[in-house]
């Protein structure tokens, strides 16, 4: 294993450090751990965190900022982080008008964001949490834990992000971020696996011809493993699983905070159609370079605009990553004007910067 | 051989059960990286190894409180899926047995009934889903079996290594409905699950303090 | 190879058509092969112009966009491009002020960016060209061809595209960038090798404990072949490189628009010394990923601390990429004010965006 | 046997350039690699493919303007450093013979000199830095020494092949001061130089078409 690293059991910590170091926009704390906006709590905003294993980054530190999120909880490499974590950081941004979690679909982020929403609850703080879960590879719910948490996670933070800068209360920020989640769909794939630092070897074998479609952002097998071939067909396959996907409706729980208690929600997110607008975001695992990255977006481009669907606006970099994994995800959400207006607005962050 | 387990014994199991993990996590790892994200051993490690630290600080405490201190300890350092699991196990089973200071054969079964009702309250997984819940359930059903048959602590400790070492195997041949492993879904036959294997361990280990190996 | 490419031959080519599909404000002319501005021609400003071969992705193709490059020309994978893509690229974005040519002191961009400044001298356009030469692992420029321009090159296009866009004449931007030039070291270090597409194989082997110190852009040997080591070890070799780096003088060529000829001229870069002001880039040579650069980042800023050097601004990402090699540089660019002022101002391309 | 190189000859010493630096494309990357970037092979086949296409529409052309037509290919399609320098050799040649439709001995001695100084005002590079200098300049040599004693047109090829072969090989042991190996310094030793042996085999090819050969 080579890696620009000291001790394993450092490694999250000192990203951390230096991120911190570097933009003067976010602070850290480290027992427990998180990352939170220089100047927040701000009282007159919804403060909107994430958090998940580490490994993805930017995501979640790194979209830390005006415009996005206003705390984020880095767990240990490719690991949830734990209820306390996400409890502090809570309560360090929380200005007031309550607090919203973005949790990726996993069973442990799930489990653990589901813990601190009630310790949350009971300190009196009102909280509310949205899942993320888009990934196209996963086919059903029921069999399944779900369809993973991915690239539309970036998407919503963005958008929500912006939202509540803009004054949204809790309920249209929960609101919106479930619009967003239902609106977007994304499916990755893998050429190269990536190595765990506390594991030192690589998560899965992968021959040298060989590519895994439909890989999840921690190495999880995809949908088949597969021999190489080109961008086109890759990108062509990837878009297809995300076109061809159908109405997916699923239950997910959300917090009553009146009831104070749990309740199942039946969720649709709607094919997508000729017609629509897209945001996309084309990503890289982390290993993959930005110039690979434009020959899959040219195909994509040519796809959508064969299919009718309109691109409005593009991400292509790589945002949400599996260490050092080579590879791409697709990422596409449906946008309409709120969307837009959201997606557009400023934004200052370690990751994500622009109108500012 | 025992007749009851001293609160000493339950410090020893945790301090065990840290031991453990430590010499298997490779091989936990191994087994989440056919089939989740090569986590487990790295998990599973972390947690016991602050809960090693503070068995120290337990020393004291009645066996109640060591347990819930235990899974809380497990929640706040360990994360992903396991982090929650194994933290409400060992809450909910510390819940049960508070104020304790040494454990029956009943009580140890109402113990780790409890502690099987938090993983599934948390984690709804049912038998045959590929988790833990595989080994733990046959367990639970073992105990109680054998307290109607008033086996002896030992008796009842052996036969409950050879329910969750078969509930372990029955695994092996799933296909996984909770957790990252369900991603795989027929991919995931043929691989015996981390989580189902760390409890065997855990279960394996206060055998062993029974019966007075080690 | 397992490379997000379709035929070995296109890929320069699709590249640049997925950027320009992808981001509005560039264009590309294919034969030859350049990107510019989609507003330029732009009749009230210098024209900037670099280029170099490809694999460096975002650079340059990536800074076209306002407040930093009007055009720039990729060349073939590692491999100059020829004067006549100079030549057309100079053309289409020069709106009469004259072309400023950012050249990196390779001898092949050298002798084709030469070419091509002689061509547009005949062609009449106020031309000159600047060579960025800042990699100190290469010691001397009489036994060699001289330092390599490496990252230096990224924030001499940002300030002097700053520049142009707030009006400064061709001698002013000249002289801002050879001033950013002696200003700015840089060294890196690579973990593994990249594979050129039509090479199909990796351009160097390296062992599994192993890396290369002092390495270029293009995989070119380094300093030395060394034990694989901390994040922390390997950042203070390279800040202890471009820190110890003496007063560096060398004759470099210049354009006489005047006399029509080559002129030489000697400069000197001098050394860095505590309370000097500095603007700082890690790199990720294009495999590395950013959570690994912000590890290096807070050792890079403690040194910093310790010796007295202040770090201004600074930028920790993949901009100036070796392919999907592992590995990393620092380049550290001392900054007075006018620098820093060009440095903040607003930038909108695809590879570097703020304040718009 | 020949006692002047036809405008035929020339045309096709230019394809079969083009046929050879296909043939050795990975060679000479390979020998790129191991002190510079690994594409001189890359390099030589894309200018050379191109000046092939050409080859047909120079067909009626003289001399001259056929040498400076690939030049001008050359440039405008290989860059890197070999771009130029063979751009500016054939430039340079082919203006020394402008007009001809024949050349004997002492045309190609001037016009190979000629080239030679179209690398080296652009490469500034002399005999010792281990470039393709380190090729020309013998040959160069070589022709001009038999065309002071008379050589036939077929020795004196015999003789530059000689020549270049022996300054191909002296370029192992040199340090390299130009170009991208010289940031090797001492570790460039023991590597023959890639420009030069693209050189070398020009100048074998052309031996070849005079000497009959192929
Ligand atoms: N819903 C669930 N109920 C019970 N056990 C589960 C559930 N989901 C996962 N597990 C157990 O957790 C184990 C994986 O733990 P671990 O690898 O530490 O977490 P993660 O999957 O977050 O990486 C699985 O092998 C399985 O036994
Ligand atoms: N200044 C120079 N003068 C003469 N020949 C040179 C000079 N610099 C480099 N060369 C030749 O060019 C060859 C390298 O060509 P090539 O690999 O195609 O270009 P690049 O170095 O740009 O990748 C070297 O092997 C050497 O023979
Ligand atoms: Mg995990
Ligand atoms: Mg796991
Ligand atoms: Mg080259
Ligand atoms: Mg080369």
């Amino acid at each position: 294993m080579k890696k620009l690293i000291n001790k394993v059991d450092d490694v999250v910590v000192e990203q951390m450090q230096g991120m911190a170091a570097a933009h003067a926009g976010v602070k850290i704390n480290l027992e427990p751990k998180y990352m939170y906006r220089s100047d927040s709590p701000i009282s007159t905003k919804v403060a909107i965190v994430s958090g998940g294993g580490s490994g993805h980054e930017p995501m979640h530190c790194g979209f830390v900022g005006m415009g996005m999120l206003d705390g984020a909880c880095p767990g240990e490499m490719f690991t949830s982080p734990t209820p306390d974590q996400m409890l502090e950081c809570a309560k360090q941004v929380n200005g007031g008008p309550g607090v919203l979690f973005l949790v990726k679909n996993y069973t442990g982020d799930v489990m653990n964001f589901d813990m601190a929403t009630e310790m949350l609850h009971e300190e009196g703080i009102a909280v509310q949490s949205i899942l993320v879960d888009d990934d196209v590879a996963v086919k059903d719910s029921l069999y399944t834990a779900g369809r993973r948490g991915v690239g539309t996670t970036v998407l919503m933070e963005k958008i929500v992000g912006a939202a509540a800068e803009a004054g949204y209360n809790l309920d249209q920020c929960a609101d919106l971020a479930r619009k967003v989640n239902c609106s977007g769909r994304s499916m990755g794939m893998a050429l190269t696996s990536c190595i765990v630092p506390a594991g030192g070897k690589p998560n899965f074998e992968i021959g040298d011809d060989e590519i895994e479609f439909g890989v999840g952002i921690h190495g999880e097998p995809g949908r088949k493993r597969m021999k190489h071939t080109t961008a086109d067909e890759i990108t062509s396959m990837l878009v297809s699983g995300i076109l061809e996907d159908e109405n997916y409706t699923r239950t997910v729980r959300e917090w009553d905070r009146i009831k104070g208690d749990w309740e199942d929600k039946v969720i649709t997110s709607d094919a997508l159609k000729a017609g629509d607008e897209v945001i996309v975001m084309v990503n890289s695992l982390g290993g993959t370079p930005l110039s690979e990255l434009y020959v899959v977006y040219k195909k994509l481009a040519e796809i959508c605009e064969a299919k009718g669907i309109k691109i409005v606006e593009k991400l292509v970099g790589a945002y949400i990553t599996s260490l050092e994994m080579q590879g791409c995800t697709i990422t596409m959400v449906k946008a309409d004007a709120e969307m837009k207006k959201f997606w557009n607005a400023p934004v200052n962050t370690p990751g994500l910067r622009w109108g500012i | 051989m025992m007749n009851v387990i001293s609160q000493v014994s339950i410090n020893e199991w945790l301090k065990e059960i840290a031991v453990v993990m430590r010499q298997n996590k490779d091989y936990l790892s191994q087994l989440d990286a056919a089939i989740g994200d090569a986590d487990h051993g790295i998990n599973m490690d972390r947690g016991f190894q602050k809960v090693l630290i503070k068995t120290e600080t337990f020393a004291d405490q009645d066996i109640g409180a060591m347990l819930k201190n235990t899974g809380m300890t497990l929640i706040s350092s360990v994360g992903g899926a396991s982090g929650p699991l194994y933290g409400k196990f060992f809450m909910q089973m510390g819940m049960a047995l508070m104020g304790k200071m040494e454990l029956n054969l009943e009580d140890l079964s109402t113990g780790i009934s409890k502690g099987l009702d938090g993983v599934k309250g948390i984690g709804k997984a049912s038998v045959g889903d590929k988790t833990m819940v595989d080994v733990w359930t046959p367990v639970v059903e073992s105990l109680s079996e054998s307290v109607n048959q008033k086996d002896t602590l030992e008796i009842a400790s052996d036969k409950m290594v050879i329910a969750a070492d078969k509930g372990l195997k029955s695994t092996i041949n799933m296909i996984a409905r909770k957790g990252r492993a369900s991603y795989l879904g027929e991919r995931s036959i043929g691989h015996q699950d981390p989580g189902a294997t760390s409890s065997c361990f855990i279960v394996n280990i206060l055998q062993g303090i029974i019966v007075g190996k080690k």
